[in-house]
């Protein structure tokens, strides 16, 4: 019983963590960028003014919204904090309701907050949701066999879907942890990263009028509904740095007990090493230029033959 | 058996194909009728010649039939039609007249190597030669059909294709039932009326007993 | 004569009696004119038997043991041998779900059919629907080769003449027509196949066919018989094209039926024949390739045809065409379990095909019904003309958004768990040995992926364009809610969709009987735990559709709770906020269908052969026999005709135009020779016959 | 028995000639009706005799009535009973459409009968050669039906018809005289003089070898001609074409079987003389180059009945096909689709004779909608066409099934993938075509009378299709035991 309530509360303890910091790393990653451009920037702190200015603003519906228009911020909110509960973010071991779904799952509920933010962008008719929703989609086509094959290296690797397990199997064997297939699933799963979380070369974070995929989707919402989006936005990221860094890169560093110190140790060393990761995209971030919109393909072509490579060079090693 | 009879019918069977190439290198219809009456003529008299040969009764019969069906009555109302309507030439020829016999003697010799093969091992060479003759017949009157365009040419090409059955039935199976030669006599009959009726009815409507006109059915 | 309401058997009996009674109300109306309303009075009579035909497989599956498998003799039938149906647990669950999509359907075109007025003889509709209904029936229970072989027929042909309803529309018959002819050649597969079965067992019966001794080899060759045979009525590739001309054409309750009843039997028909008759196992390697390749090449091009058309309807056609490849991968996937002994593996991937199959049943007749509940009001299914349904027609809405959520593949709904499920099957494939296999294997997870991104994306696009944004037609203006009849017969597959995420506990232990059926595992007690579904190896994983389901729904309503007593909000209904609170938007500055593919389009050129206008007047007089092109021209902008761009087909265009300029030719040369008129060239012919077939005696001794 | 097989002669002999003598047109339609269906009430008996007692023989074995024989007499008998019925419906549009004087409209009964008189007497004939000139007068019989509306294309067909099936016959009475040649070697053994296909069949041993050998493909030239084996099949679509529908019917569905019988007797006498490997190797050769041609002019047709014509074809080369795969599924086959055709093939005239009326056109092109214009007929057109190309449930399946069957039980995958593939052809042209006369939108610029014809117009399709969907589901145990009867006297060693 004792076991069930810690769990319980590190799960709770879990999605706090994800709701809480994820405003921070998107802020701090901007910091970095603003600074590598040569300029002060805004403070860390800057999302969560942002998202506290807009929860206390005055919503305007259009009077054409449906009910779609309106859930779409909910939804896209609770698929991240769905997705919070499936995925180690503190502990090596399943939480409560980690069990709902694996991997595979998580990706399929990336897709269902992506889903509404699309078709609530055509709900109002306008132009630019038309174009947002439009390219979302082509992107999501053009990065998701992708991701499954990734997915699928990690499950050959690891010889399971569960990202508990995955991590187990990582940490367990150096060797594992350093094969080559490893590496090379870690650099696709890196670019897809960028990708997903509007980065160069594909779109650019900080200018969010130059490529009109990610905020024309979401030009026509105000006040808490935008906040909602918008923090939904900053936990995707959040996630999939966590996917990135506790299941794949460094697995280490994560609470195996119910202790309390093991859950702050958790907290902060996932906090250290998702800085050192955001700190090396927003190095990205600026340093190269972005892609022709019809020359996206190439890049994702990059990324799927890193995977396949991944995939054979783990056929013929074997381990 | 006397020689002369060998003589005889030996020279019939040469007389019945050389009918046939009468036909061949002519091109006036009135012309084909006579040939083709005196050919069923020739063959009436072969007829008879093997009956006596063979003292069988019902050779007899059948060639006298023959001659009254074949040589009188079926020329008899061919001439009396082409009188009526006039019709004398050939319209047009498909290949020429020597053409023509140089094929119909590729097609006897095609016949006579048939024969050879066919009924060799256990006939006589005699019946060898004629029903070889009767094979280039019915040869010949396929030929006369597809080289012709008149509906009259066409009749008597089959004609002359029964001609050649009737020959080979009598030469090489003397002994066939006689209501078979009845009934085959009884239809040369009917087809000839039923063709003549036929043609008059294309008189009637084309105007003509050409048979060049009659490709409106084609697909 | 057990008469008590338990006794599955008299259910059979009441089915017959119920089908056949509806069948002779129509046909009565079909004779004597007078006879009002007999088009209502027989189907409703159709939805009652639907209802004992499903009631028969409940019981027989809650009474389990005996109950599940009953045999009956009907005597004996000259070439088929003893005509034996039979139910058993497979022909029992394709019947609980067949004949729940056939009683919706019956209670939905009452109101329908009525729309279509008097250019249609409903009673004669009647007719051949309830033909096609008696021999779905008996399609899924004979037991006999031959008998199955016979109703597999006429349910094609009454289905043929059920596409042609609408025959007053051009293009109508040309759609029917290539459906009849694909499937026809689909027919003499299966007849070549049954065939090459019978010379090894000399009986047609199942039991004599699955005994029988039959070399690899053959198992292979009659296995790709079948695979193509029953292929040509799902729809795979290369044999789909039939998909996107009958179904626009067909009125939507057909469609509804040819998306979820027939590519439901085709499904049957593989199964039934190629995994139960046939049970391969040396052979179930090669089988195993040719089905993943052929699901790969159907869930590509059915995919990437989806997401470039403008007809809701051909959209949802290509994506039944999607859809069988996901259930053919779990197929194949199936048959590599078994050919490496893995049989638990193997029944898992069965049960996820089985699981995507009864999907696809549910929301796709959803879909088009729906589809038909637009087209009910605005007569046409260009998305183009659309725009602002939702608030015309709210109810239709509201049903079609669940459809899509479900048909695409997003959780919580059941599409997603098929999906999943079918991944699932495919990363599985690390415990086969073989080292291709297992690469293929993923290469088609891989596609599978892609599909799913692409079927996103599409059905983005269908709502998106159809029921959201602003009307772009008068018709749509107009639009207004149908009659309640037609939404009742859409909620029932609503919820059914909904129970299949959110209560798959009970369906489970159904598709896991199925599954026994063919591979003699139970895997029922293995895979699902306190609601929670583990593929085979708890290792591997363990997920809960369920859970996912009431938590993320219990979630939401607690965010919705939380946002409405924490920030309580203030609301301003204005006009649109980008354009500063002015409505200046016009309609027609949406985005256009090809507008929002376009990208697609253009990246993936190779596949789609994209023209310009300019080219269309130069293709068009290359082909004189063109099939009717399913992506015409079409502009990027509404109302425009400047920019714009059409596509054909590839496989329409490289295999079956070529094809038919063949066939063409050669039968008219062929009869210009034979029949040209000449007498003499005819007695020629004769003549010509005689004198070779002499020679060539003569030369050829005995 | 001589009396009731006399009286079942003289019947349709008494329609005929007191209808060309009354001239009342009302009689010779009722007279012509009366006698078809007491011929087909005749059949009926003669087909429980055969089957319940032993085979008729009478007249000294002049008439000899097997099983076989019995069959073809009741598809005959079915046919002209269909046809005489037809014809009522037929005839009188005619007149009133004024395509016939009163003059042709007797001879057209007169006729009629006499040519069922011809097919009626060819399957009782058991002379050979006597068969032969039966089927002549039944060629000449026809080619005034032909006629019975004289126009210039109808005198065309009659010609080529008449004149190219003569040259025929002429060939089969050749190949004859060399089956009896072949028994009156002159110096063997035994001598067998006698054309009767029983004598023949019971001494074919003793026949000579070589000769048959000959005899045979000149009775398959022969006959082929009258049954439309190809190349010998270019009198047939445009005969066919131009007869009435009632007379194209009954050419299709009842003439070519009677001539199709003719060859399977010699077929039997050939194989058990020289064994069957013989002539079913060039019965399945021609069957073959005949389903293609047929299959071929179906896919290039533009008239509706010379499409019916072509596909008449088709089943020709399907039963031949199916006699020369030989065994048990493949002479079922055969004679099973001898009765799906026989039953198909006048659903399929009468309609288009419908439609000819109807349209004055028999251009598949102008004819559009007729759903709308004659919703029966259209109806059992479209039904008709479907059990025409062997869809289930109709009988044609089975018998296509049970040839294809036979065809890879003999190994012969070849032929069962080229059968399967022409099959499939002839089906989608078949459909194609019929689909676009029955369906599509109404042609109003046509000013077309709404309607169907009367009762007769539509009875004749409706009762030939009902017996062929019921004999689809079910095939009666009678039924088989006299198809496999037959087999047996067909194919026994």
């Amino acid at each position: 019983m004792n076991i069930y309530l810690n769990s319980t509360v590190f799960q709770i303890f879990q999605v706090l963590t994800v709701l809480a910091c994820s405003p921070f790393i998107a802020g701090f990653i901007s910091k970095i960028e603003e600074i590598f451009e040569g300029k002060t920037g805004p403070s860390v702190f800057q999302p969560y003014y942002d998202l506290y200015k807009l929860f206390h603003k005055e919503i305007l519906i259009p009077v054409d919204a449906s009910f779609i228009f309106k859930s779409a911020p909910f939804v896209s909110f609770i698929s991240m904090v769905l997705i919070t509960l499936l995925i180690p973010v503190l502990t090596i071991y399943p939480l409560p309701l980690g069990f709902m779904g694996d991997m595979l799952g998580g990706a399929f509920l990336f897709s269902l907050s992506s889903f509404f933010i699309n078709i609530a962008s055509l709900d109002l008719g306008t132009s630019y949701g038309g174009l947002g929703s439009s390219r979302a989609t082509l992107l999501a086509i053009l990065s998701e066999p992708t991701l499954i094959l990734v997915f699928v290296g990690v499950a050959l690797i690891a010889q399971s879907t569960l990202p508990y397990v995955m991590l187990h199997t990582i940490t367990s064997s150096l060797s594992l942890y350093f094969s080559p297939p490893h590496f090379l699933i870690i650099v696709a799963f890196f670019l897809l990263f960028l990708a997903d979380t509007d980065r160069r070369p594909i779109n650019a974070s900080t200018h969010v009028e130059m490529s009109m995929i990610e905020e024309a989707r979401i030009l026509d919402y105000s006040g808490p509904y935008l906040a909602l989006l918008k923090w939904s936005g900053y936990m995707k990221q959040f996630l999939l740095l966590v996917i990135f860094l506790n299941v794949l890169v460094f697995p280490w560093g994560l609470s195996v007990n119910h202790s309390p110190s093991g859950l702050i140790i958790a907290i902060i060393s996932l906090i250290v090493k998702m800085l050192i990761v955001g700190f090396v995209a927003g190095v990205i971030d600026t340093a190269i230029s972005r892609l022709r919109f019809f020359r996206y393909q190439e890049y994702f072509a990059a990324a799927f033959v890193l995977s396949v490579l991944a995939i054979m060079t783990f056929q013929y090693k074997g381990f | 058996m006397p020689l002369y009879i060998y003589v005889l019918e030996d020279l019939l069977v040469a007389l019945i194909l050389l009918s046939s190439f009468v036909m061949l290198s002519s091109r006036w219809i009135s012309f084909y009728i006579h040939a083709y009456g005196f050919q069923s003529f020739l063959i009436f008299v072969l007829t008879l010649v093997l009956g006596i040969e063979s003292q069988n009764i019902d050779l007899y019969f059948v060639a006298f039939l023959t001659l009254f069906v074949r040589t009188i009555i079926v020329p008899y109302i061919l001439l009396k039609m082409i009188k009526k309507f006039n019709i004398k030439e050939e319209v047009k020829l498909i290949v020429k007249i020597p053409l023509s016999i140089i094929l119909g003697l590729l097609l006897t010799v095609f016949a006579y190597f048939l024969a050879y093969r066919l009924i060799s091992p256990f006939s006589p060479k005699i019946v060898i030669n004629a029903s070889s003759i009767a094979l280039s017949l019915i040869f010949i009157g396929f030929f006369m059909i597809i080289s012709r365009f008149t509906t009259i040419t066409h009749i008597l090409g089959l004609l002359v294709i029964e001609n050649g059955i009737f020959l080979l039935s009598v030469v090489i199976v003397p002994t066939l039932p006689i209501i078979v030669e009845l009934v085959v006599l009884f239809d040369i009959l009917v087809t000839v009326v039923a063709m003549l009726i036929l043609s008059m009815f294309m008189k009637a409507q084309t105007g003509s007993f050409s048979t060049t006109m009659l490709n409106r059915l084609v697909g | 004569m057990n008469l008590s309401l338990l006794n599955p058997l008299n259910y059979y009996y009441l089915f017959l009696i119920f089908s056949a009674a509806g069948i002779l109300v129509s046909f009565l109306g079909l004779i004597l004119k007078k006879l009002k309303n007999n088009f209502v009075f027989s189907n409703i009579l159709y939805m009652a038997a639907s209802l004992t035909a499903v009631s028969f497989s409940v019981i027989a599956f809650f009474k389990g043991g005996n109950l599940l498998s009953r045999v009956l003799y009907l005597g004996s039938f000259f070439p088929a041998g003893g005509v034996v149906l039979k139910f058993d647990a497979l022909s029992n669950f394709f019947i609980l779900f067949i004949f729940a999509i056939f009683f919706y359907i019956s209670l939905y075109q009452i109101r329908y059919v009525k729309k279509l007025g008097s250019g249609i003889n409903a009673a004669l509709f009647a007719f051949l629907y309830g033909v096609m209904l008696v021999s779905v029936y008996f399609v899924i229970i004979a037991f006999n080769g031959f008998v199955f072989m016979i109703f597999w027929e006429i349910m094609a042909i009454s289905s043929f003449f059920l596409v042609m309803t609408k025959h007053y529309i051009k293009g109508t018959k040309k759609a029917a027509f290539l459906m009849a002819v694909i499937t026809e050649i689909g027919a003499m597969l299966i007849i070549f196949g049954l065939m090459v079965l019978y010379l090894y067992s000399n009986n047609f019966n199942l039991y004599a066919l699955k005994d029988a001794v039959i070399p690899g080899y053959i198992k292979e060759i009659v296995f790709t018989l079948f695979l193509f045979g029953f292929g040509a009525k799902m729809g795979i590739v290369p044999l789909h094209i039939w998909l996107p001309e009958a179904h626009p054409a067909s009125p939507s309750g057909v469609s509804g039926v040819l998306s979820g009843v027939l590519t439901s039997c085709g499904v049957y028909g593989i199964m039934r024949f190629g995994l139960y008759v046939l049970h391969p196992a040396g052979s179930a390697l090669l089988i195993g390739t040719i089905i993943l390749i052929v699901a790969a090449f159907t869930m590509f091009f059915g995919v990437l045809y989806m997401s470039q058309t403008h007809d809701i309807k051909v959209l949802l056609s290509y994506s039944t065409v999607d859809n069988m490849g996901l259930i053919l991968t779990g197929l194949g996937a199936s048959l590599y379990y078994k050919y490496y002994g893995l049989y638990g593996l193997s029944a898992l991937a069965l049960v996820a095909s089985l699981y995507a199959l009864i999907n696809h049943a549910f929301f796709k007749s959803l879909l088009f019904m729906g589809a038909g509940n637009i087209e009910h009001e605005t007569g046409s299914h260009n998305m183009d003309d659309f725009g602002g349904i939702l608030k015309r027609m709210p109810v239709t809405g509201a049903l079609i958004f669940i459809g899509v959520l479900a048909a695409a593949g997003i959780p919580p709904l059941n599409g997603f768990v098929s999906e999943w499920l079918n991944l699932e099957v495919v990363f599985l494939g690390f415990h086969i040995s073989g080292v291709l296999p297992r690469i293929l294997l993923f290469g088609v997870g891989s596609i599978l992926a892609l599909s799913s991104a692409v079927a996103i994306s599409s059905y983005v696009k269908l709502y998106g364009l159809t029921f959201l944004g602003l009307p772009r037609s008068e018709e749509a203006k107009r639009a207004k809610e149908v009659p309640s009849s037609m939404n009742i017969a859409l909620i029932i597959p609503a919820l059914l969709s909904i129970s299949l995420a959110g209560f798959m506990f009970l369906y489970t232990p159904v598709f896991s009987k199925a599954a026994e059926l063919i591979y003699h595992i139970n895997i029922g007690k293995n895979i699902l735990h306190n609601y929670i579904f583990i593929p085979y190896y708890s290792s591997f994983s363990a997920s809960s559709p369920v859970y996912l389901f009431f938590v993320s729904i219990l979630l939401l309503s607690a965010l919705y709770i939380l946002y409405k007593v924490i920030i309580k909000p203030k609301k301003r209904f204005v006009d649109y906020a980008w354009t500063g609170g002015k409505n200046i938007i016009n309609p027609h500055a949406q985005v256009s269908t090809l507008g929002f593919s376009n990208a697609l389009r253009v990246m993936f050129n190779l596949v789609y052969k994209k023209g310009s206008r300019a080219e269309v007047q130069n293709k068009t007089s290359q082909h004189p026999y063109e099939l009717k092109n399913p992506f015409p021209y079409s502009s990027y902008y509404h109302n425009s005709s400047g920019y714009g761009s059409y596509i054909f087909p590839l496989i329409e265009y490289y295999l079956y135009l070529p094809l038919i300029r063949f066939f063409e030719k050669i039968s008219s040369v062929t009869t210009e020779v034979m029949q040209n008129g000449s007498l003499n060239l005819y007695i020629f012919y004769i003549f010509f016959v005689f004198a070779a077939s002499f020679f060539i005696i003569v030369l050829i001794p005995v | 028995m001589k009396i009731f097989i006399i009286t079942f002669l003289i019947i349709p002999l008494f329609a005929s000639l007191s209808s060309f003598i009354i001239k009342n047109k009302r009689f010779a339609e009722y007279i012509s009706l009366l006698s078809s269906s007491l011929c087909l009430l005749g059949a009926f008996i003669i087909l429980y005799f055969s089957i319940s007692l032993k085979t008729i023989s009478i007249f000294n074995s002049a008439i000899v009535i097997d099983k076989f024989s019995a069959y073809i007499i009741l598809l005959v008998s079915i046919v002209y009973f269909l046809s005489s019925m037809y014809s009522i419906s037929y005839m009188r549009l005619a007149m009133e459409g004024e395509q016939l004087t009163g003059e042709e409209f007797n001879r057209y009964y007169l006729f009629l009968n006499l040519f069922a008189l011809t097919m009626l007497m060819a399957p009782m004939i058991n002379n050979m050669a006597i068969y032969l000139i039966d089927i002549e007068l039944t060629t000449i019989a026809s080619a005034f039906l032909v006629i019975a509306e004289v126009t210039e294309k109808s005198i065309e067909a009659a010609w080529k018809y008449i004149l190219i099936v003569s040259a025929g016959i002429s060939l089969a009475l050749l190949g004859t005289i060399l089956f009896y040649l072949s028994g009156n070697i002159p110096g063997s053994a035994n001598t067998i003089s006698s054309l009767d296909w029983t004598t023949l069949r019971l001494n074919a041993v003793y026949l000579n070898k070589d000769i048959i050998r000959f005899a045979f493909v000149l009775i398959v030239i022969g006959l082929g001609t009258k049954v439309g084996l190809a190349p010998m099949h270019t009198w047939l679509p445009d005969a066919h074409s131009e007869a009435p529908s009632p007379i194209s019917s009954m050419l299709s569905a009842s003439l070519l079987n009677t001539a199709m019988y003719g060859i399977m007797r010699y077929f039997s006498i050939t194989g058990k003389g020289i064994g069957f490997n013989y002539p079913q190797t060039i019965m399945v050769i021609i069957g073959i180059f005949t389903i293609f041609t047929g299959v071929m002019g179906i896919i290039n047709q533009k008239s509706t009945k010379r499409l019916f014509a072509y596909s008449s074809i088709e089943h020709m080369g399907i039963i031949s096909l199916g006699f020369g795969l030989g065994g048990a599924f493949g002479t079922f086959g055969a004679l099973l689709q001898m009765l799906g055709h026989s039953l198909a093939k006048p659903v399929m005239f009468f309609g288009s004779g419908n439609l000819l009326h109807k349209y004055k056109t028999k251009d598949i092109k102008k004819i559009k909608g007729v759903f709308y214009v004659m919703p029966k007929t259209a109806f059992l057109f479209s039904i008709g066409v479907l059990a025409l190309i062997g869809s289930p449930p109709s009988v044609t399946f089975i018998s296509e099934f049970l040839i294809i069957l036979q065809s890879l039980k003999n190994g012969y995958y070849a032929v069962a993938i080229v059968l399967v593939s022409l099959l499939i052809a002839a089906f989608v042209s078949l459909l194609s075509k019929v689909g676009s006369i029955v369906f599509g939108k109404d042609d109003n610029s046509l000013n077309i009378q709404k309607g169907d014809f009367g009762l007769a117009s539509v009875l004749p399709m409706a009762l030939p299709l009902a017996a062929l969907i019921i004999l689809g589901f079910y095939i009666p145990g009678n039924l088989y035991r006299l198809l496999m009867g037959i087999t047996h006297i067909i194919i026994i060693k």
